[in-house]
């Protein structure tokens, strides 16, 4: 019963696709640092697929490791599922999250929400 | 594994480990029973009670032993309270950033109907003795101000304050939690009425603590029950605990000094490393602060992640980020003395015990500084915060 | 030495013993703090919690750890007070012979406003049911009654009380001291809402015990400040002390059967033994006991000498007399089942241990008929009974 | 620090002259069973001396220690002594007494000045 589950941990400690995505046509970011969480997601979309993604975080081992584990999830995927992908699949993907850091798993949610909407409004 | 969260709670020595197994398997007996055995228990709880009191200069009848701090704060602030109820006096004196036993306690006893004023602790982490004099007024039955604080480690003028307070006849209590074995305690010279500590912070089990009131307060129990602690505490003794507290105590006592010269070479040696991290801030005062006690916050990371690295690197900190509390605002501490939300998250505490190395400040200089760089190379908000998007706070 | 006042406190079982040098040494992390090595003693805290909370058929999250059976007390009747006084509910139930825990709080409430109804625990030391529930009214909001008396260990009619309470939807507390460990409880199938327990009378260490309240049950807490035992309970957790309880409270459970019948048969042979010295009563009935219990008055002696007579021929026992408590009258207990002052001073309480041996109970027999003939043979008083002067009260 | 200094446990253990004295000219018993404490102290006084004296208690181990220490101050005294003694010399001659047995003492010179008026009204 340690804080986090063994994947939660593995992605804060070995982020995925952590960084910058210099080519991105969508980006989303969402939270504030008042309240400690932002997440950022760069996403390269392609024939209507997520043909490249990056992010940046500042905030919690689960904030790192939520959204860490949303690109993975995402990557390669066609927006159509992409669009569908809920904080709580990703909370199930990382075998699961304490209550009171599940809103982490929102918020890269909500971050790739945001680049769609992004990408929806440069289009 | 460089252990360096002793302010949240210390390892045993061995000496009271000992003592404590001693009186387990020796004196278990009630020390309300009068055979021999019985008496033997009593007579180990009277010499522990004298080894405490002769640490802090009191008399052994002036201390009494409750289950930690937090009891002790409690049941020092409601005893105050009563005896102000008795005479018309709801004023309390106390500080924005004191422990939560203290604080919460003051909020139970506004909701009463007492008046609660808490003294702004200024950007170094100090109460001005000046602004305790002048918040003192005719219904003020109590003055309670913290003596280390737990986080940003600052030493408060104690002893000027409880000259203000005798001048001005108002009782006066200070929560020792942190201070009691770490830096000298004299109740009588410094003026205090009433403190609290707590054993497991200088090597003791937990669960034990005490309560020194000078002779003549009265004080409300908060536990009612068996006569034990002269009627105040009920509740069998808790012996072997207690003997070991006093254990604790008198062998850290003993090494005061020594320990001091170590481990506040090593604080500033530390704190002399993390000052070279940009936009880092040391919080509370250079000077007065528990020799024992680093306190930093970086601009741009959040304090969890940043624990959560030290601890792979095998070292264990602690952080007044609120991800670290389970609350969503970060340490009313950091906040008291005027860090904003954004930066209070990245916060960073090192409380050093006395056998951390030179090595070991210099192993926690370097992962800090990695950590810290890292957590920066993907952080939105210090990417904002290089190019100039938005402005530096520290 | 045959201790024989287990009722007063109980060796540490080497078992819990072992468990806490282990967390003491190992584990002295502070479960609040999130690094592995403190997660790892809050494991060790929720493992504790989970099988005590399987002792008595409670959920996990129902169990709060205390400093011990007083502070349990206090809480749970102050928590049934608070739920009171916001529903306009101010009466309160309870038995003439509590302990000072329970009955010293209820005296606090009573100067609040509090009506107190303490029943009567008739000549047998039992509580009838049929009286519980005739006291009962609609401003009743807390019946609480102790599942085995710590004098004269009476059990209860728990389950049919709870059962009442249930039904007149009144809480039931059950201060459970003396019987957690040395009967069968079972909070589910007894209709108990709320119990409290004590480690120090089970093999476990002093300083700690548990209340069990029902999910539901909004606590008040004793003890304000850090969030820990879900904000109920403020104070960092004494975790060694939690895991060697919960250590010791299965040990004893899992050999509840095997120690019972070996006590009880040892329990009832000493009995047998002391009926045979003239002018003697078992107190409290023969039956309804805990299997450790023997308390009997002996007409014409004093307490106090006796204990220190047989405390000489290595036994160690307690009585009711006045004497031994250091105030003026005999033990209230005594009192309420009806023994008058004069027969209540020449009690004597034996509390026997699991360990205690056939020859042990013959000796514990022969002591106390010596030492009982002994005193009498210059007390004034028996004179006086032998020579008709005043009349013999057994 | 044992409940009682050894003076007082060994006169609780092996109290002097315990018993009755069956020719005894002056006796007196004060206390109640009620408060758990009785003392009688049996006296044969001749020419103005205690001859010998023997007591019995019903009490607590510092009531049998204080009557039997009292017992010994008093054998073979005049009366113009015996009647001097204070509970406070007794307290004393047993290397004192825990505060709240101090009543004990104060019933042994109590037995003894009622076991004096007992003689005197019988002159
Ligand atoms: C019935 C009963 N209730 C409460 C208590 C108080 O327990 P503790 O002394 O552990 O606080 C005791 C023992 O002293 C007891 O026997
Ligand atoms: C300043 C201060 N006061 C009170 C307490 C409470 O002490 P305990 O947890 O032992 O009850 C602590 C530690 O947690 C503290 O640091």
């Amino acid at each position: 019963m340690a804080l986090y589950s063994e994947k939660v941990m593995d992605h804060f400690r070995n982020p995925r696709n952590l960084g910058v995505l210099e080519d991105a046509n969508a980006i989303g970011e969402v939270g504030n640092a008042k309240c400690g969480d932002i997440m950022k997601m760069y996403l390269k979309i392609e024939d209507d697929m997520v043909k490249d993604v990056k992010f940046e975080t500042f905030g919690c081992g689960s904030a790192i490791a939520s959204s860490s584990m949303a690109t993975e999830m995402i990557k390669g995927k066609p927006l159509s599922e992409v669009e569908k992908l809920t904080n709580k699949a990703v909370t199930e993907a990382l075998d699961g999250l304490p209550t009171h850091k599940i809103h982490c798993s929102v918020l890269a949610e909500q971050a790739i929400k945001s680049a769609l909407e992004d990408y929806r409004s440069k289009k | 594994m460089i252990y360096a969260d002793n302010a949240a709670t210390t390892k045993m020595s061995d000496a009271a480990i000992d003592v404590m197994l001693t009186h387990i398997k020796e004196n278990y007996g009630n020390p309300s029973s009068l055979y021999e055995f019985g008496q033997k228990a009593k007579e180990v709880l009277e010499e522990a009670r004298t080894d405490v009191a002769r640490v802090i200069n009191a008399q052994p009848e002036e201390i009494l032993f409750t289950s930690g701090g937090s009891e002790a704060d409690n049941q020092a602030i409601l005893s105050a309270a009563e005896l102000g109820r008795k005479q018309g006096k709801l004023h309390i004196i106390s500080t924005a950033f004191e422990h939560h036993a203290v604080l919460h306690t003051l909020e139970k006893l506004k909701k009463q109907g007492f008046e609660i004023t808490l003294l702004d602790v200024h950007e170094d982490g100090l109460i001005r003795p000046s602004e305790v004099e002048a918040a003192i007024n005719d219904n003020t039955c109590l003055v309670t101000v913290m003596y280390a604080n737990n986080e940003i480690g600052t030493i408060q003028p104690i002893k000027e304050i409880g000259e203000i307070c005798h001048r001005k006849k108002v009782l006066f209590h200070t929560d020792a939690v942190q201070a009691i074995g770490h830096v000298p305690v004299d109740v009588v010279a410094e003026n205090i009425d009433m403190l609290s500590a707590s054993s497991h912070k200088f090597h003791g089990p937990k669960g034990v603590g005490f309560l020194y009131a000078r002779k003549g307060i009265a004080l409300t129990n908060l536990i009612e029950g068996g006569a034990q602690e002269r009627g105040k505490r009920a509740g069998t003794e808790n012996v072997p605990g207690i003997a070991a507290m006093a254990t604790a105590l008198k062998e850290i006592c003993s090494k005061m000094e020594k320990n001091t010269a170590h481990v506040k070479a090593l604080r500033d040696r530390i704190i002399k490393g993390l000052e070279e991290i940009p936009h880092s801030i040391l919080n509370g005062d250079a000077q007065k602060r528990l020799p024992s006690n680093i306190n930093f916050c970086f601009e741009g990371i959040e304090g969890e992640s940043l624990l959560l690295l030290l601890d792979d690197k095998g070292i264990q900190a602690s952080s007044g980020s609120a991800c670290t509390s389970g609350s969503l605002d970060p340490s009313h501490v950091l906040l008291a003395i005027g860090r904003v939300h954004d930066v209070a998250h990245g916060s960073l505490r090192l409380s050093l015990g006395e056998d951390l190395s030179e090595t070991d400040a210099d192993y926690i200089i370097k992962s800090v500084r990695e950590v810290v760089e890292y957590l920066r190379s993907f952080s939105p908000v210090w990417r904002d915060l290089s190019s100039g998007k938005i402005k530096h706070l520290l």
